[in-house]
């Protein structure tokens, strides 16, 4: 879920974009070096994108009325790693703006942040944590997931928050009223999801 | 007449947005007909398709199957795909499954079946599509024609008795398509209707019982094949082609030779009619027989002593089982396609030849020889090979 | 369970061949002036306006674009309930303090900024429909390349653009078989059956991936892409247009500045 | 005889883990020849057809390229893939960019074009192909038919000798085929080598000048169609099926017909033998004429108002220019495929046609009847339609 065009007063929509510029820079000399060294990444790097949008414009059947759907950017985090990530996200956040009408322009920093940088840092962060422990290779892919979709909501609870805060309270309680409506929410999807994506992947092991 | 099984009454549909696709249509299909959708790319034969079993709601009109109205709630719709099942152009989107057995289990899990009943559903679908053995196997490492069959086995598995075939033979090799035409056939003769959609009109011709034209969302001719492909200025509206041994008997008719009532749709009617033209008559003097053999029930075996015991015979198999069962004992094929037919052209010539096939096929053999002689006024005897016969 | 693309309505929209930098120049400084707004009237205004070309202009028919607002607008309404019960204000209507940190109370002031959030966010949904719905991407990689973006990363965005409008076709192929065969029939299957449908998406996204590098190399790839040169020229008339509007919308900012509900 | 452009010294390849694919294989094709290779599914034909370009580089033997061996450096493959242009059988494989003129354009600019000499060679290739005009359409909006030749302009933009189909008419209509196989001809006939793999035989075999039989990674027969295709044993080791006009000459053949050396190809040629053995003869007294419109040429409104003045003629347009022209001045097409052989047909039977087509396909009907005429003994007389005939 994204914010949409609009929502965030001007100061914020700055703010957020000078805050993923940097990781966006990061991202592209990182991408830079990757391509330069082997010209058959930029065909890969490109269906991956696909492959994120795919997952994003396919809802979850049974959750009817939510426009939850799977992310996917755990899985381009630890393949290709957070920063180049973050450049596919960027990308295909703005495909979804323009062709779903999901988020929007001057919003895009703020999204890139929830969903392109710390989503699949979390995602990125758990895989690598847990991937050499005895920890089943199923359960780390639903804990990566299911957290990285958590993370994305708790990170948009936040911006939201940071721009309205409450008159008691201030900042903190406006998030927990943000939390409560976005991110607890979403609860059993994420856990749906981390479902969905750990079956995934028993899938693609399985041929 | 049997019964009607699948009817459109002026169905229209139109994409969001876009072009109608369907401009009119009404239909009826009867339970055990072979239907041919034909029509070019963009005719609306797929969409079309998708109305047979509700994955597409028609704007205006109404489809009945069994004389009912379709209608779109879950419980229905459920029900009314377990009767007609549709099978996918492409195999490789419908098997997705990891193994074999898996994918064909599918639709009966679905179905809510218990474990046992799945099991037998799933070994039944796949030793009638001639795949038994393959339940372990991964999908991706098959051939085109080994997955089409997977995906026919994941639909005959939920036993419909409508089955729907886009496009069937798209990317299968020559004797692939004739291995799934005589399976279609084999299907067919078990009761089941069986409707495809082609654009390949050498494929239709002789083997549809009725042919739909359509062109541009409509049904610009619906009639026998000779009928519906005879006509130029149709089958040119519908981007098509005329069938190679229509439209020779159609300039042979310009040229003053005389055809019959019935069009030739194979090479046997062709030849028939060229050898009545010039020598006058096509009765031969003694005729070959032909033997038939049902491979499921014959002694291990028999086979390959009895053809060593008749040299000079020729031998062709119908279908996967039979042809399966050849390689097993060894038996040289002559033919694999066009079976009945090319024996027949045999015996004219007063060769013997055997046929190897199974279950109910052994009585189309027979079927096919008689309604030839009937027509030609030639006399071909039918033998059948018993276990017993293996020396004689 | 698949949306519409809204490429596909940009790409036979009414206003297809008008230059690109007008269509762009007028969405996005629509979306500045609504954010530079106070007032609820002047967002309100541009909704108007961007709608009324979208429609006309564009020949966007209705129902698609009223559709379009739905997903946002839910979202924009929970959200702006959060706002009005938060904000707090003078002229208390209503109040509540369920916890010791948190009060919730209806005010005047709270209704007043909820109500423009929710005006800035219509104003600002319509611009970026305004460009959704008439330019289409592959008309934007051209500005992006004059904008200056690294090259790599639009032939990135190039071919992610691809290859998500013919991954779409198979998933949708797979989707139907699976809907066939009775596939998504209860919770527990739709999860189980979902996900394989997301395995076989990975598995086709691979293939692509795979075709891709050969397509490219069998036609000396050599690190470049193609850019269709210009776009169409500006003509002076939606020039004209344009600059009405934009003193218009900036008219009305100005004017309406502070402007309340209540 | 022309020179070798492609040649293979006894190549073989075996993929990482898998089976042997090509085992043994060595040819060469001459420069402006039309060749087939056809085959089953899995007979090796895809990875035998990548090395034309180097995409795989056989384990032993050599590939030879104008005679050179074909090197493995970037640089010469680069050189190779621009002479040896290869199309898939899946256009949404080949197809890259985001709008039909950047995929064109992708092979030249990759080659270093200047940016005028990119924009000439897409213009010309998108207008050989018919498709001028879907420079800004996105690929994912065209028809099948239209992105595979979206995909023939991206590899003719480069200018190749030797272009390479696989499975070229695979999932089009009869319509759309006929229009690409007219296509191949007219490259062929402006000096391009046309190398084809296929499974379709009723498309190779009047297609082809030469056709290779593969199977399990083996060439099993190598010759001019009908006797490749002749040959009953090799085709059934090839899982084919024999074309139906070569199945019928050959049962008329056993039935004591006289068949001539050279075997019928088409309709045309076996109305010619039907009609020589029941009346002894095929000569006929007045035949019609065939009249040839170049529609690059002739003016505007000519070609309806000449159709007016001659009622009873029927009209045939061959290549998409063509169809587009005639579509565009509003002419009733009679014949939309197989053109100048309906209309030698025709003409036989004393009656007139206009054929419209364009550039180097011209002279074809030319030759087509010319080498009818001598081997038939008619006399066919060709004539040209020029703007001042108009009204005569």
């Amino acid at each position: 879920m994204h914010i949409m065009e609009g929502f965030l007063p001007w100061q914020w929509c700055v703010i957020w974009w000078l805050v993923a510029l940097p990781c966006l820079m990061l991202g592209i000399w990182q991408l830079k070096k990757v391509i330069n060294a082997d010209r058959e990444a930029l065909p890969l790097l490109g269906v991956t994108g696909g492959f994120i949008f795919i997952l994003s414009s396919l809802k979850l059947p049974s959750v009817t009325g939510s426009c939850s759907h799977p992310t996917g950017t755990g899985l381009s985090a630890i393949c290709f790693g957070p920063w180049i990530t973050a450049v596919i996200c960027a990308i295909v956040l703005l495909f979804q703006s323009l062709f779903l009408a999901h988020g929007g322009l001057s919003v895009l920093g703020a999204n890139i942040v929830s969903m392109g940088i710390v989503g699949p840092l979390v995602g990125y962060a758990i895989y690598r944590l847990l991937k050499d422990t005895s920890v089943n290779i199923y359960l780390t892919v639903f804990l990566a997931t299911a957290l990285a979709d958590m993370f994305t909501y708790v990170t948009t609870s936040l911006e939201l928050a940071l721009a309205y805060p409450a008159e008691v309270g201030g900042f903190a309680s406006s998030f927990v009223m943000f939390m409560a409506i976005f991110a607890v929410t979403q609860v059993p999807l994420a856990i749906v999801e981390g479902v969905v994506l750990a079956l995934v992947f028993k899938y693609i092991v399985a041929l | 007449m049997s019964s009607i099984v699948l009817e459109a009454r002026d169905i229209r549909y139109r994409y969001p947005r876009g072009q109608e696709a369907i401009r009119g249509i009404s239909f009826h299909f009867r339970r055990g007909e072979k239907i041919a959708l034909v029509g070019p790319n963009g005719a609306g034969k797929s969409t079309l398709l998708q109305m047979f079993n509700g994955m597409i709601r028609p704007d205006s009109g109404m489809m009945l199957f069994d004389n009912r109205p379709m209608e779109y709630d879950r419980a229905s719709l459920r029900e009314l795909r377990r009767k007609v099942g549709f099978v996918l152009q492409n195999p490789d989107r419908q098997i997705i499954a990891p193994t074999v057995y898996q994918d064909v289990a599918f639709g009966p899990t679905n179905l809510g079946y218990s474990e046992a009943e799945v099991r037998e559903s799933v070994t039944t679908a796949l030793r009638h599509v001639g795949l038994a053995g393959f339940e372990r196997r991964p999908p991706h490492q098959l051939s085109g024609g080994e997955k089409k069959r997977v995906a026919i086995a994941g639909v005959l598995a939920m036993d419909p008795d409508v089955l729907v075939f886009d496009e069937p033979t798209s990317g299968l090799d020559p004797s692939g398509s004739e291995d799934l035409m005589e399976l279609l056939d084999e299907l067919n003769h078990e009761g089941k209707t069986i409707v495809i959609s082609t654009h390949d009109v050498e494929l239709a011709y002789p083997w549809a019982d009725r042919v739909i034209l359509l062109a541009d969302g409509q049904i610009i001719k619906e009639d026998i094949p000779d009928v519906a492909f005879g006509n130029t200025k149709f089958v040119r509206m519908a981007h098509l082609s005329v069938p190679t041994l229509l439209e020779l008997s159609a300039e042979l008719e310009k040229r003053g030779f005389f055809i019959p009532g019935r069009k030739p749709r194979s090479v046997l009617d062709m030849v028939h009619i060229i050898e009545s033209q010039a020598r006058g008559s096509c009765c031969h003097p003694a005729p070959g027989t032909i033997t038939v053999c049902n491979v499921d029930t014959i002694a291990p075996g028999t086979t390959p002593l009895w053809v060593q015991a008749h040299p000079g015979i020729a031998v062709g198999a119908m279908g996967t089982r039979a042809k399966q069962c050849a390689a097993m004992e060894q038996v040289a094929l002559e033919f694999t396609y066009g079976v009945i037919d090319k024996c027949i052209l045999r015996a004219l010539r007063g060769k013997d030849s055997l046929i190897l096939t199974n279950g109910s096929m052994v009585g189309r053999v027979t079927e096919r020889v008689e309604a030839y002689c009937k027509e030609s006024g030639n006399v071909i005897s039918v033998a059948l090979l018993e276990t017993t016969d293996r020396l004689s | 369970m698949f949306e519409e693309l809204l490429e596909d309505v940009a790409q036979t929209n009414g206003l297809r061949e008008t230059s690109t930098w007008l269509k762009l120049a007028a969405g996005l400084s629509a979306i500045v002036l609504c954010l530079l707004s106070t007032g609820y009237a002047a967002p309100l205004f541009i909704a108007l306006v961007l709608s009324a070309a979208i429609l006309t202009l564009a020949r966007v028919d209705l129902r698609t674009y009223a559709e379009l607002f739905l997903v946002p607008l839910w979202f924009a309404l929970m959200s702006v309930a959060v706002i009005v019960l938060i904000s707090g204000g003078e002229h208390v209507f209503w109040n509540w303090d369920p916890l010791p940190f948190l009060s919730l109370s209806v005010t005047r002031e709270s209704i007043n900024t909820g109500f423009f959030v929710l005006c800035r966010v219509i104003g600002g949904m319509s611009a970026l429909l305004f460009i959704a719905l008439t330019t289409p991407m592959t008309d934007l990689f051209v500005v992006m390349r004059k904008a200056r973006v690294p090259d790599f990363v639009i032939d990135l965005a190039m071919i992610i653009y691809r290859t998500i409008f013919f991954l779409l076709d198979q998933v949708r192929q797979i989707y139907h078989a699976q809907v066939m065969r009775l596939g998504y029939s209860g919770w527990k299957e739709s999860v189980h059956t979902f996900s394989v449908l997301c395995g076989s998406a990975f598995i086709a996204s691979w293939d692509a991936g795979d075709d891709l590098v050969r397509a490219m190399d069998a036609r000396c790839y050599d690190g470049k892409f193609a850019l269709l040169g210009e776009n169409r020229p500006v003509e002076l008339r939606p020039l004209a247009a344009l600059a009405l509007f934009l003193i218009a919308a900036s008219a009305a900012v100005v004017a309406t500045q502070g402007m309340t509900l209540l």
